[in-house]
């Protein structure tokens, strides 16, 4: 049953913020705050510049002493916003909390309209329906609930790495999922960060080693998260463990495996240096990977020919592995469970395929790389030991680096990729340094909002590399001049010249934007979480949430919001951390009182509502034929209210009465 | 499935033209498609108009368009890529201008027209790749035009700006419609530049290197001839080698429809197909005999 | 006691089909009892009355009128407008009273057509000449009138005001009993109460335990299309029963007796559209999740409103087919 | 008296049913982001579009709403799973019923809204107000004083010369 009951005589305060020029500019809050005087129950009505400021809420607590205020209403921004603060107010003068309700004249009012008269109407009919609501109100409580503190957090790049460390020293438990062989994402294969030209391996490789050897933390690597049941404070996961056919916790990382595969040669597409090397079947990603554990690809591996265990391999592997054996050819595929109390989603981004923009040439001429793959070209462990050289070997003498690929453009992300100008001038710095060519830079507009960006553009300009500002219009091998033949020209409208030009170079790189991952959609859903129109996660609030989603428990960092770069990154899996740590050390979340409850005198025990809890909250007592809801389990969506076909359900919060009473109250003139 | 289309033929295909006309429409009708001439259908609208004033031109557009809509409203089929741009720029325009649609209402109801807005306007190679399908197309082959070079010459106004059927900057629809022939495709990367155009006859010496560029381009990638889907694109191309030879030297390279190259493959009589309208006669001919 | 100290008691009725007062006579011996402790003072089923005694008596000298049937002519509403007003307490007894009941289902059509219909256009009906009644004639200086039918039928407190509601199609002996002796005793509830249990018929249904909790809807099959099996819930054989939705009291006698409840004794106090709530239940566990198959599944229920509103469209938050127009032809332009 | 239906200035009244997690944050979002559309819509915030109570529909038309929208979440994307097919459930024979009842069934509207979706909620918004000004008022509220008008004057009629209580009434406990 509800608890507490409405009070004999209604004494309803209505305020209704101005919130500066924002609400005031188009509703008139004076005469919404006229008519709500005369409406039946309000005892007090006010305007007031910003009521979500102190005085604001000063001024509710005092009225409530003062004239006896039991009710109060405030129209002003989103309750998604500020629905807390006036609960508290509210509290705070004597109330509780839940004789409260918000009226959303801002968001739904003031800033979608255009005409004041019916705008003002508008913030009337909403101020109306919430005084009748709120006179239906009851007395509620806020329900504790322990929390489980252990942490998820999924994908291993440096935002996963960053946060699962900060939690670990903070003493919590977490488990990191990564879906690939090794942690460490797309940073490990940058050569050097910009705009302080360290080098990522240096700054990565210990982050990675700590993770792997630190006692709060087990990494699961080539896993992925197929299930998240449960609600904040308790979250079950289901991670499905791929197999890499190489124990765990036997192999040592020695190598010798690799060394004594029945391939001498490194023979198949290598991921880690973006298909610009070789690797063999058996393999261990990169030199500094982590976990330091190798593993065979089924795919290619003699000894799995056409997917199924044969014999037609000599197994050197095993051999060389001996007493450890680590290798198992059985392995399978298994699925794990966890219970953790907080999620952490970061799972990156993926690069902008450049082969969408046909004009570029990617795909076609083989001398067009994408910045990628540039990194691995010019790093030292890479493909070619960060030699400069083209695919038939010769070194360029001329690299133009086209911006925006995929960024900013109507045709395919409207977005700025935000990284992509500084990796350029990166890669410009660092190509410069690496082979003798003459470096371009194509930009459409050169962005340097970070500390150092803007004098690390400065020093390239004074590096000699040049700059052409103008969104390149194609890369052709149509050569009109003997200087052109056999090369690759783009064509470029330079807009500080106010000419087209052809630049005639031997290797195009592609500064690719950053886009969401394949499969954000599906992660999404998994974790209950909402995408933006371009399709990266979306946080609860851009300014006052970033890194929370609106799932309650379940945080952002990284990449997977938005473009980003590393130091952002960082900064964000660090607050991500703080979030989640903040959530847990309370060691019991307050659940808002919106559940349901059933009317036990007045249930028949027709078993309507079961099927309709996606919870399984309700359940049948057979000995009393009666439902009954598990509080605890009950998340307060009411759609056993809406379906109860005799009224005997109720939702806190979101009675029928209440629902009924704002449906006369916005249509009452 | 029957395929039903009201043909806008434009000043072209009854023109300079013709001979896109004459293998277009026996190539449609041995693919099953059946195309009905637009009665009393007038000028597209294109160029000059165009250029002088965009809303005659788009009254004269909607005319024709109009009375598509009268004629039992089947897609409107328009071979040459300067109609099809106006009639689709002028469908956009009603779409998305109230005022554009107001004034083409107004004039057409002086003529006791109404457009609804709703007829598609297709180009043939859509309705070849989309409709009638590779598949059925290579079936058709009796006479394969293998070893055969072409480079694939689009024009500007097919893909640009409105890219209804096929990438803007490489499109790919007639490459492999003529590998459906087979045919070898040359790669050809000025398939989307600009012919020359008008500027053949206002400013030769800018526009006769336009279609120098393009035909030794052609010539340089080893390609036996270029295929078009444009009238003016086939005409600038034909019409010029004497100038294009004085100045620059003889590329001697002929340019067909792409038309043309599938009724020789599809073993259609020679004679029917307008090849001997050419400045620069076509004169290879599929291994295979005629059937 | 002398017969004029004893509570005088009026039943009267209205759109009604008699069942009402039927029950009445089913209480059997026991309404002996009644009638010893009442003065009966209008009952025209029964005993002949005049309606110049009643339009004599007093204002709110009777203490109790048990009002049956809907109303639907202007006779009905000046009896129920009379009987209320010489009345202490009126009772709406049955469906009809209560909700409009089964004639409330003729809130779907226009007078008109219904005129039509029943006097020329019926295959049963002989009248070449499309004679109607005709509400006055005049002969020889004197006029008859009949009552005027109303556009709408409607429930009795639609008309006046009502003190207590006994539910039922017609209301069982058991319900009957209960509220003369809760009426005769002064133990009475709340004023507009329902005088039946507020908790829905499944509670005292013999069905109830048959009923799986997780029932989902593939197809819903009307009672003709398929041998109930005696014992299994009716909605878990896909038949649509409004016991859920309804209140107890009537002892599950449909259910009983191998067919579905179809809502008589009407909502429980919470709920005010009963036909609104087993649909968004029933539909709700339908297990189809594409607009298609949900589509297909709903066509099992081809008549919503006979199905949802069989006792209470009247009642229902629409009243009625709401593009008829006020005087029961076409919805003419309502000027806002 | 109010303007004339149809008539530019007849300003249709929508009741509209957000769910907290997509179609009320979008409307939100829409306000952030400044959008704008037609001032005629009135929106209630449920936790889930599940919520939505017949009842609900029926109540904000009987009042006077001249359409009822109800915005949830993407199938597939609900907060609480499938409450948004529930609805989608119901709201098929919603239509119907209304059909039936003689309300045009595009009078009411089930959208779904993405929290992202701000453009959304104002397309659907000003798409559903030029469909509902088309479709005219409903006036239910109206309709139903029209439909009383028959008892008027009857009730006059008895309500004349009453007959004074002058005899006391029995008492109701024997």
């Amino acid at each position: 049953m509800p608890t507490g009951s409405a009070p004999d005589s209604l004494r309803i305060g209505f305020y209704i913020c101005h919130c500066g020029h924002n609400i005031a500019a188009m509703v008139d809050c004076p005469e919404v705050a006229k008519y709500a005087e005369r409406l039946p129950g309000v005892a007090l009505s006010r305007d007031y510049k910003y009521m979500c400021s102190d005085p604001g809420q000063e001024l509710i607590q005092k009225d409530i002493q003062e004239f006896k205020l039991n009710r109060i209403v405030v129209a002003s921004c989103s309750p998604l916003l500020h629905e807390r603060t006036f609960r508290a107010a509210t509290e705070a003068g004597g109330l509780n909390p839940f004789f409260f309700h918000m009226v959303n004249i801002r968001e739904h009012d003031a800033w979608v309209h255009t005409d004041r008269k019916e705008a003002t109407e508008k913030a009337k009919a909403l101020a109306r329906a919430a005084i009748a609501r709120v006179a239906h109100h009851r007395a509620l409580e806020v329900k504790r609930v322990p929390i489980n503190p252990e942490v998820l957090v999924v994908g291993g790049g440096i935002a996963g790495i960053h946060a699962t460390l900060t939690l670990a020293h903070a003493g919590k438990k977490v488990f990191l999922v990564e879906r690939e062989p090794s942690i460490g994402g797309h940073m490990a294969k940058f050569d050097k960060t910009f705009p302080t030209l360290d080098c990522a391996a240096c700054i990565l490789t210990p982050k990675m080693s700590e993770v792997g050897t630190h006692p709060n933390v087990t990494l699961w690597s080539y896993s992925e998260v197929i299930k998240v049941d449960g609600y904040v404070g308790n979250y079950t996961v289901t991670v499905k463990r791929k197999a890499r056919y190489v124990n765990e916790d036997l192999c040592t990382g020695c190598q010798e495996c690799i060394a004594n595969c029945v391939y001498k040669e490194p023979k198949f597409s290598d991921e880690f240096n973006e298909g610009l090397g070789r690797r063999k079947p058996v393999y261990i990603p990169f030199p500094q990977a982590t976990p330091q554990v190798t593993l065979i690809d089924p795919n290619v591996c003699l000894n799995f020919k056409r997917g199924a265990l044969t014999d037609k391999c000599k197994k050197t592997c095993v051999e060389a592995c001996g007493e450890k054996k680590a290798i198992d050819f059985t392995q399978r595929e298994e699925t794990r469970e966890i219970k953790v109390g907080a999620i952490i989603v970061t799972t990156g981004f993926q690069t902008f395929d450049a082969r969408r923009v046909p004009q570029y040439g990617y795909g076609l001429f083989p001398n067009v790389y994408t910045a990628l793959e540039v990194e691995r070209l010019i790093n030292a462990s890479g493909p070619t030991g960060g030699e400069v050289i083209l695919r038939d070997g010769r070194p360029p003498k001329a690299i133009g680096i086209i911006h925006c690929v995929g960024s900013r453009d109507v045709r395919t992300n409207r977005w700025c990729s935000r990284v992509c100008c500084m990796y350029s001038l990166k890669l410009a710095h660092l190509l410069k340094e690496h082979s003798e060519a003459e470096v371009y830079n194509f930009y459409i507009d050169m962005r340097a909002p970070g500390k150092s960006y803007e004098e690390f553009y400065s020093k390239l300009l004074s590096e000699g590399v040049q700059f052409i500002r103008g969104r390149v219009g194609e890369v052709t091998d149509w050569a009109m001049t003997p200087e052109e033949e056999g090369r690759l020209v783009l064509r470029v409208e330079d807009t500080l010249a106010g000419f087209v030009r052809r630049i005639p170079v031997d290797m195009v790189v592609l500064a690719t934007g950053l886009e969401p991952q394949a499969d954000a959609q599906e992660i999404r859903r998994l974790f209950n979480m909402s995408c933006g129109s371009e399709g990266f996660f979306l946080e609860r609030h851009p300014k006052l949430a970033p890194v929370n989603t609106f799932t309650d428990g379940i945080f952002l960092a990284g990449a997977c919001q938005g473009p980003r770069d590393i130091p952002d990154t960082v900064a964000q899996a660090g607050a991500a951390a703080a979030e989640a740590l903040a959530l847990i050390d309370k060691g019991h979340i307050e659940q808002e009182p919106n559940t349901a409850c059933i009317l036990d005198a007045e249930c028949s025990g027709c078993k309507s509502c079961i099927p309709v809890c996606p919870y399984t909250a309700i359940t049948f007592d057979e000995a009393r034929q009666k439902a009954t809801i598990n509080e605890t389990l009950c998340k307060g969506c009411g759609t056993c209210v809406a379906s109860c076909p005799s009224g005997s359900i109720v939702q806190h919060l979101f009675e029928d009465e209440e629902i009924l009473s704002e449906i006369d109250g916005v249509l009452a003139r | 499935m029957t395929m039903k289309f009201s043909y806008f033929p434009g000043c072209s295909l009854k023109g300079l033209g013709r001979a896109y006309e004459e293998s277009l429409l026996p190539v449609l009708k041995h693919l099953g498609v059946d195309l009905e001439e637009l009665p009393d259908w007038n000028c597209c609208g294109a160029t000059a108009y165009m250029a002088e004033d965009e809303v005659k031109a788009c009254v004269l557009a909607a005319r024709n368009l109009a009375l598509c809509e009268g004629n039992g409203n089947h897609p409107l089929l328009a071979p040459c890529a300067a109609c099809y741009l106006v009639l689709n720029k002028t469908k956009h325009y009603f779409h998305d201008y109230p005022a554009m649609r107001n004034t083409i209402q107004r004039a057409l109801g002086v003529a006791g027209l109404r457009y609804e807005g709703d007829t598609p306007v297709r180009h043939p190679l859509d309705v070849l790749i989309n409709d009638v399908g590779l598949e059925a197309i290579k079936q058709k082959v009796r006479r394969p035009l293998h070893g055969l070079k072409i480079a694939p010459y689009y024009g500007c106004q097919l893909v640009r700006p409105y890219a209804t059927f096929d990438d803007q900057y490489n499109p790919t629809t007639m490459d492999r419609l003529l590998e459906a022939l087979g045919a070898n495709i040359v790669r050809y990367p000025l398939k989307t530049k600009c012919c020359g155009g008008s500027l053949t006859g206002t400013v030769p010496e800018a526009g006769i290197r336009m279609v120098y560029i393009l035909l030794n381009e052609a010539r340089k990638r080893g390609a036996h001839c270029l295929a078009t889907v444009c009238p003016l694109c086939q005409f600038n191309l034909d019409a010029y080698h004497d100038q294009v030879a004085a100045r620059y030297g003889p590329v001697p390279i002929p340019t067909v429809y792409f038309t043309q190259l599938m009724g020789l493959a599809f073993g259609l009589p020679e004679n029917d197909l307008g090849l001997g309208r050419s400045a620069m006669t076509f004169k290879w001919r599929p291994a295979a005999a005629p059937v | 006691m002398s017969a004029t100290s004893k509570p005088k008691v009026a039943f009267y009725w209205c759109a009604s089909c008699g069942g009402c007062e039927e029950t009445v006579v089913d209480l059997a011996e026991d309404i002996l009892g009644v009638v010893e402790k009442v003065e009966l003072v209008l009952w025209p089923v029964a005993l002949d009355f005049k309606y110049d005694a009643i339009e004599a008596m007093p204002d709110q000298s009777i203490t109790a009128t048990l009002l049956n049937g809907a109303i639907r002519s202007s006779e009905q509403e000046e009896m129920a407008r009379l009987l209320r007003r010489k009345s202490q307490f009126l009772l709406a007894y049955g469906s009809c009273a209560m909700s409009g009941g089964i004639p409330g289902l003729a809130n779907q059509f226009p007078l008109e057509q219904i005129l039509t219909f029943n006097y020329e256009a019926a295959p049963t009906l002989v009248n070449e000449a499309r004679t109607r009644p005709q509400t006055s004639f005049s002969e020889a200086g004197r006029e008859t009138t009949l009552p005027r039918l109303h556009n709408l039928v409607r429930a009795l407190d639609q008309v006046v005001e009502v003190d207590y509601y006994i539910p039922g199609c017609p209301p069982t002996p058991n319900i009957t009993r209960a509220a003369l002796g809760a009426l005769l005793e002064g133990n009475l509830p709340p004023k507009g109460s329902v005088l039946a249990p507020d908790i829905a018929l499944c509670d005292e249904c013999p069905r109830k335990r048959s009923k799986p909790a997780a029932l989902s809807f593939t197809a819903f099959k009307r009672p003709h299309q398929l041998l109930i099996d005696p014992s299994l819930c009716l909605l878990a054989q896909g038949v649509l029963c409004m016991g859920p939705a309804t209140r107890s009291g009537c002892g599950a006698q449909c259910p009983a007796g191998n067919m579905p409840c179809t809502g008589c004794f009407g909502p429980t106090s919470r709920v005010r559209d009963q036909g609104l709530k087993i649909l968004s239940s029933v539909c709700a566990n339908v297990e189809a999740k594409e607009e298609k198959a949900i589509a297909n599944t709903l066509d099992g229920i081809p008549d919503p409103v006979g199905a949802f509103y069989r006792y209470g469209l009247a009642k229902s938050l629409l009243r009625r087919k709401v593009n008829l127009g006020a005087n029961g032809g076409p919805q003419p332009r309502i000027q806002p | 008296m109010s303007p004339p239906p149809q008539s530019p200035e007849w300003r249709p009244r929508i009741v509209a049913f957000f769910c907290t997690w997509c179609t009320y944050t979008a409307a939100d979002l829409a306000g952030v982001s400044r959008l704008k559309y037609a001032a005629n819509i009135r929106v209630i915030r449920l936790m889930c579009s599940g919520r939505v109570d017949p009842q609900f529909i029926f109540a904000a038309l009987a009042n006077g709403a001249d359409g009822v929208l109800i915005g949830g979440c993407h199938p597939g994307d609900c907060h609480y799973v499938e409450g948004n097919y529930k609805m989608l459930r119901r709201f098929e024979m919603v239509k119907r019923l209304l059909h039936e009842m003689g309300v045009e069934p595009k009078r009411v509207r089930l959208e779904w809204i993405s929290a992202a979706e701000g453009e959304k909620v104002k397309h659907v918004v000003n798409e559903m107000v030029e469909q509902v000004r088309q479709l005219g008022p409903l006036t239910l509220p109206q309709r139903f004083e029209a439909w009383d008008h028959e008892l008027a004057g009857l009730e006059a009629a008895v309500a004349d010369e009453p007959v004074p209580a002058n005899e006391p009434c029995p008492a109701l406990s024997l």
